[in-house]
């Protein structure tokens, strides 16, 4: 047993928030909301350069083929910052459906899908993807080169409908229709491509709610009322602590889903719907602290804390709701695993 | 990375596992806060012992295997699989001995460990007095000195166990400095000295579980002093940590307990009753996170050395987002500085590290035991019958909030001290 | 329109508080605790009196008829003062179903129902009830000189089995047989019965609220830790203004439900549940809270806090629990109500 | 006791209704947070004016119709049910025409009164500075004495619907005293006086609802400052009630979306689901309990003068628990004592009273809206579509623990004020 990140992901966690810091991911976002996707773009190809967008694509088809707390490193950073975009769609679940429908065979059976493959790897190609019910909408259709919808053991080449606003600015969600046929018989691939996207999402609201905290710790030690800051008084102290023990003790739980994935991606559903629950529920605390503890300047979309407000909101829900994934923990833990 | 266990940990956890179902009490023994009780749990203790049971993290010179830390989570995990019952040594096993370690001489550690091992010598702690509880430096009982040693005089309270405990372990005032917490030593006493009276106090449950120790001139030696005189409070402090960190509430305790919710929610919970289901799986999910954040820490390379002496340092960098938020530094670079760790305020990490837990377990222990009384419906204010425990664990789980340091200091001391938050 | 208490019923509750206070109802509870519940019954005695028996008596049993309201009042009071004994059995929800069962003719139908009604007016009998599922056990069977069990739609006399012991010491819970039919084709007279059993624990659980409260603050302005009272510290100031707001939201709620049932026992249903729920989530809150405040002090059964914080656990459960209630409130708002 | 409507109130809600049946826009207006909605509104207030609909409450020679509290509620009750437009001009109703009925001349009171009733004139506030949040005594704004009135310089935040409104309300400093709160001076001034520029600033929603107001020697006339120079701390707190209580946030609005979230349950929850079923209960129980503790005040004789000047003193007596609890003294007689009721400290009792309220109408409101997006599921984070109202309703509602005093120091005033904790 070892249950601490090694050395090198440490230091790819360390290089990827370099990069994100340096890019200044919260004016990119802006642009990238106003319509403008080019800084936004650049990025995602920067990122796919630092292995970003490889890591869940098998080594055969030009990707790392990663562990998946390496997915977790990165996703926990991109919400750390903030970035816009597809990201559990484009980095986890899509890359890792198409991976298990490409198969063990060289040259691959479908040549399209190994070409999807290394162009997701490579930062040419964004890909979303929709899972109805239980992921109604594919987020972010507009500017995905590959739009795929996805049914109980099938998978469809899609069409999406106009992009509907979300609460996050910029983001947008769409109902597809489901066209050319491109597998079926795939309901094994397709649940572990969920369970990668569930694992995406949740790091990315692990990420945002670290992001929160820091704004609102950064935030309590400068801004004074009363004559102290007003991080000296014991009602916001204690909401903040309230904050880091959510986010302390939702991390363990992100990471042991990413290992179950690693080493039984079958049996990983309890785990996977456990980091879920922990860091959504962690996510939304630090979101309603944050706001309380800046206030009326929280409140503005001026103000940078809004991107991760937003972000918290717009993918808390996403990817199956909080009762749903409590209740396949339950399940699983009922049957007796 | 992985979660799989090695040979070694595979063989201890099932040589554990085996020794308690051959030797765990079948049914609970009396309650440990009465005299019979008392006497069965420490004779449990001294059974324990003779497998080598009863102190496992410790070195073997004193009764204990050297184990790891994360042997020592796997044997906590079978033991509260199994309903091994309370272990009525836990005031010295969990924070006497830790401090003995660090702070000890060879001979306190030779004369006082083994006889704590076996349970021959019960300890009782005397932190508090009537107008000290959570602010620990107001202390006001005193030792004077006195050929030879030191002579005790004052009042504490909320000793859990002194009633039949053998010794007790506090701090006294023995000069007055310019702070409040100058001027106090630790001393170890008999409870059965001349000047000792122990009057019990009966607990919400009825059961005689706290103490009252009035103490009139009680002699005490030289060589029993833990530390320098003075130093009461550095070493007082130095050891907090344990007192309310994964030594003193092993995962071990709450996966069990959460897997016995799981059982009752799936005899005697209504399935259609959601909102209840989730509070199980919540339960479930807390026990899990707190297990698997000791497993992080019992990752650390340091955590072989682990000696029952508490909680190692935190994992290094990024396993702590404390160490990001430490920084307050919205999302610039210094979430990822190595530099941070390490960096606390007085009292430092580990110290702060344990009240994150100290937080987190008691309210999971608290939610945990609630759910279960909501899933009993009208039976859940029956104090006996089959599902009483449940009631009884409610009753303890709600002490845990208090005891240890309140959580409202605790979380004061997390934001001061992990989240940079000024005073 | 009025909501608000006459001047009648404040001197009424007035009167029954300094009764109480003067009684030292906390000792006397230790008392029956022990098991010596001399006191105890002779207090029961000289409440009735007062009055307390015979609110929920018609006048024509030598009762008071008395509104609802006067029983809310009553049985706070009671819960106020941690008075022991089957409170909602014996003071509510038996007398409203004699009530019922005995009818409007004079002499009455069944002349033994009258005459217990006329001796529970006077404080001569102490009653009790069970109502399964529901309403499993009766409270305090061995000291009732009445005991009843109801169906469906039926009561009989019952035959407690062995009390069993609760959280609240001297309190017990027996199973019963039932024996003598002592009424069929009583639905409605048994849904009333159980209404105001409700109300009155509802009204019980206020009032502990309020004394949880009471000795809170109390102890807040008298206790010192780190040279200060601990109530001039904001973690200890909040949780305290909570409770209030609880206890302050929940009584309004507790009178509207008395209202109802006066003016309309058979819509009462909503009302009456959302009541209940109120006030124990605020008896609950305020329990924990009060703990906290006294730490290990209030942890000790040397100390009357213990009197409430057992009470609110005991009567919290009963009548119901909170999913049963609240489920009560939705079908009643659902169904169009 | 009961809680049957009287004949004239049951005419009175029969009128509003049906004149909100024929009037109430079909479809909701465009957001008042931009320039055509903002006009639109304006329109609605100067229609339901008409109706004398506007401002109920008021006297008659102002636009109102003299009605009891209990005849606003009524009115509030109905108006959100049938979806009325958002009262562009509350914070002129709300928060200035109290104040002016306390502390106002009577021309004052003739010549802004009819004018705010109508919507012909639209009030901003202009409380909040940059460094001025809850603490409001630090403000920096200041006035200079001129012939014949006063120049206000400063800066002024955070003033809802500022962008487009007529005149705004604030303290400005006109003398340094001892204490922080001396000196400042309560005036009214218009934002189209030269000297004034106003900046919006977009909220969390995208919509411009706040804006800066950047003051330059900006005349004021002696007739706009109301009442005493120097005296503007004092009047600021004696309506600071009004602010965050009913008038501010009436039942009616949570009466309507609690049963417009039972209406969403019905028709988009999961009937298995009783987790969020006991949610929308809650939300349920929560407006009612609202909604019933302000029939309790509108029951006191002196809920007749209303006349839109906020909460009447609460209940006296045994209908304010606070009164048992300001007296602190466990279960001893005085929780029954009729002489704490007014004894409150600096603030008063109706002050400290509607802190009460509005912790608990923004933690309800909050909680509703959470359930609403909970129960939307996926659909929750759309910010265009047919649900899309509980988005933008949730976002509203994140703001109410922090708007007129944070939930904070709410609670805080309440433990001192209500509870007598020390300071």
């Amino acid at each position: 047993m070892s249950f601490v990140l090694a050395a090198e992901q440490l230091q790819f966690a360390e290089a990827l928030h370099d990069q994100l810091a340096a890019a200044d991911v919260p004016a990119v976002a802006r642009q990238w909301a106003a319509g403008d996707r080019k800084r936004g773009q650049a990025l995602w190809y920067s990122l796919a350069e630092a292995g970003v967008a490889a890591l869940a694509v098998p080594q055969r088809w030009d990707g790392l083929g990663a562990h998946p707390a390496d997915l977790v490193i990165a996703c926990e950073e991109l919400g750390h910052h903030a970035m816009p975009g597809p990201i559990a769609e484009s980095l986890a679940a899509v890359p890792t459906l198409l991976a298990v429908l490409a198969g063990t065979d060289e040259p691959a059976a479908d040549e399209r899908i190994a070409g999807w493959l290394r162009q997701l790897a490579a930062g040419d190609l964004i890909a979303t993807i929709a899972w109805p019910p239980l992921l109604p909408y594919a987020a972010d259709a507009q500017l995905a080169g590959l739009v795929l919808v996805a049914g109980p053991d099938w998978v469809k080449l899609a069409e999406p409908g106009p992009g509907l606003r979300s609460v996050q600015a910029g983001r947008s969600l769409s109902i597809v229709t489901g066209k050319e046929l491109l597998a079926h018989g795939a309901a094994a691939a397709i649940q572990q491509a969920f369970e990668f996207g569930v694992l995406a999402g949740a790091a990315q609201l692990l990420g945002a709610g670290r992001a929160l905290l820091d704004c609102a710790t950064a935030h309590a030690v400068q801004r004074t009322q009363f004559g102290s800051p007003i991080g000296s008084f014991q009602a916001v102290k204690h909401q903040l602590a309230n904050v880091l023990i959510a986010l302390e003790f939702g991390r363990p739980l992100l990471l042991a889903a990413a290992v179950a994935l690693a080493d039984d991606p079958a049996g990983a559903a309890r785990d996977v719907s456990a980091a879920k629950v922990a860091c959504t529920d962690a996510a939304r605390l630090a979101a309603r602290v944050a706001l309380q503890v800046h206030g009326a300047i929280g409140y503005t979309a001026e103000h940078d804390l809004s991107l991760w407000l937003t972000l918290v909101r717009a993918v808390g829900p996403a990817w199956g709701s909080q009762r749903w994934h409590r209740a396949r923990v339950l399940a699983a833990l009922a049957g007796g695993s | 990375m992985d979660l799989a266990e090695d040979d070694q940990v595979a063989a201890f956890r099932a040589e554990v596992r085996q020794w308690l179902a051959a030797h765990a009490p079948a049914t609970p023994l009396p309650s440990v806060d009465t005299a019979e009780g008392f006497g069965l749990h420490r004779a449990w203790e001294a059974e324990l012992a003779a497998a080598r049971l009863s102190v496992v993290s410790w070195p073997e010179q004193y009764g204990g295997r050297g184990a790891s830390l994360l042997d020592w989570l796997v044997f906590e995990e079978e033991y509260h699989a199994a309903r091994g019952p309370v272990r009525v040594g836990q005031n010295g096993l969990f924070v006497l001995a830790p401090t003995l370690f660090a702070h000890g001489t060879p001979e306190q550690r030779s004369r006082i460990l083994p006889k704590m091992a076996t349970g021959e010598e019960v300890w009782a702690q005397a932190w508090s007095e009537p107008e000290v509880g959570s602010d620990l430096a107001a202390i006001r009982s005193r030792a004077a000195r006195a050929d030879g040693g030191w002579l005790l005089s004052g009042q504490k309270t909320w000793s859990s166990r002194a009633v039949w405990a053998d010794r007790g372990f506090g701090l006294f005032r023995t000069a007055t400095g310019d702070r409040r917490h100058d001027g106090l030593t630790y001393f170890l006493f008999s409870l059965r000295s001349p000047g000792v009276t122990v009057r019990p106090i009966a607990q919400l449950d009825g059961e005689a579980g706290f103490a009252e120790i009035f103490l009139d001139e009680v002699f005490v030696p030289d060589a029993d002093v833990l530390g320098a005189p003075g130093d009461g409070w550095r070493i007082a402090m130095s050891s907090a940590g344990h007192e309310r960190g994964l030594t003193l509430r092993s995962p071990g305790r709450f996966s069990a307990a959460a897997a016995r919710l799981v059982e009752l929610w799936q005899r005697a919970g209504d399935p259609a009753d959601s909102a209840l289901a989730d509070r199980v799986a919540d339960a479930w999910i807390g026990a899990r996170a707190y297990q698997l954040r000791a497993l992080e820490t019992a990752s650390q390379p340091g955590a072989g050395g682990f000696h029952g002496t508490g909680t190692p340092a935190p994992a290094p960098g990024r396993a702590r987002l404390a160490d990001s938020a430490a920084a307050g530094s919205g999302s610039g670079r210094t979430s990822l500085d190595r530099g941070v760790v390490g960096r606390g305020a007085a009292g430092g990490r580990p110290a702060a590290d344990s009240s994150l837990g100290k937080v987190f377990w008691s309210e999971l222990d608290l939610a945990l035991h609630d759910t279960a009384l909501e899933l009993l419906g009208a039976d859940a204010e029956l104090a006996e019958g089959p599902d009483a425990g449940w009631l009884a664990g409610y009753l303890f789980a709600l002490a845990g909030p208090i005891y240890a340091g309140t959580n409202e200091i605790q979380r004061t001391v997390i934001a001061e001290r992990l989240l940079g938050m000024p005073r």
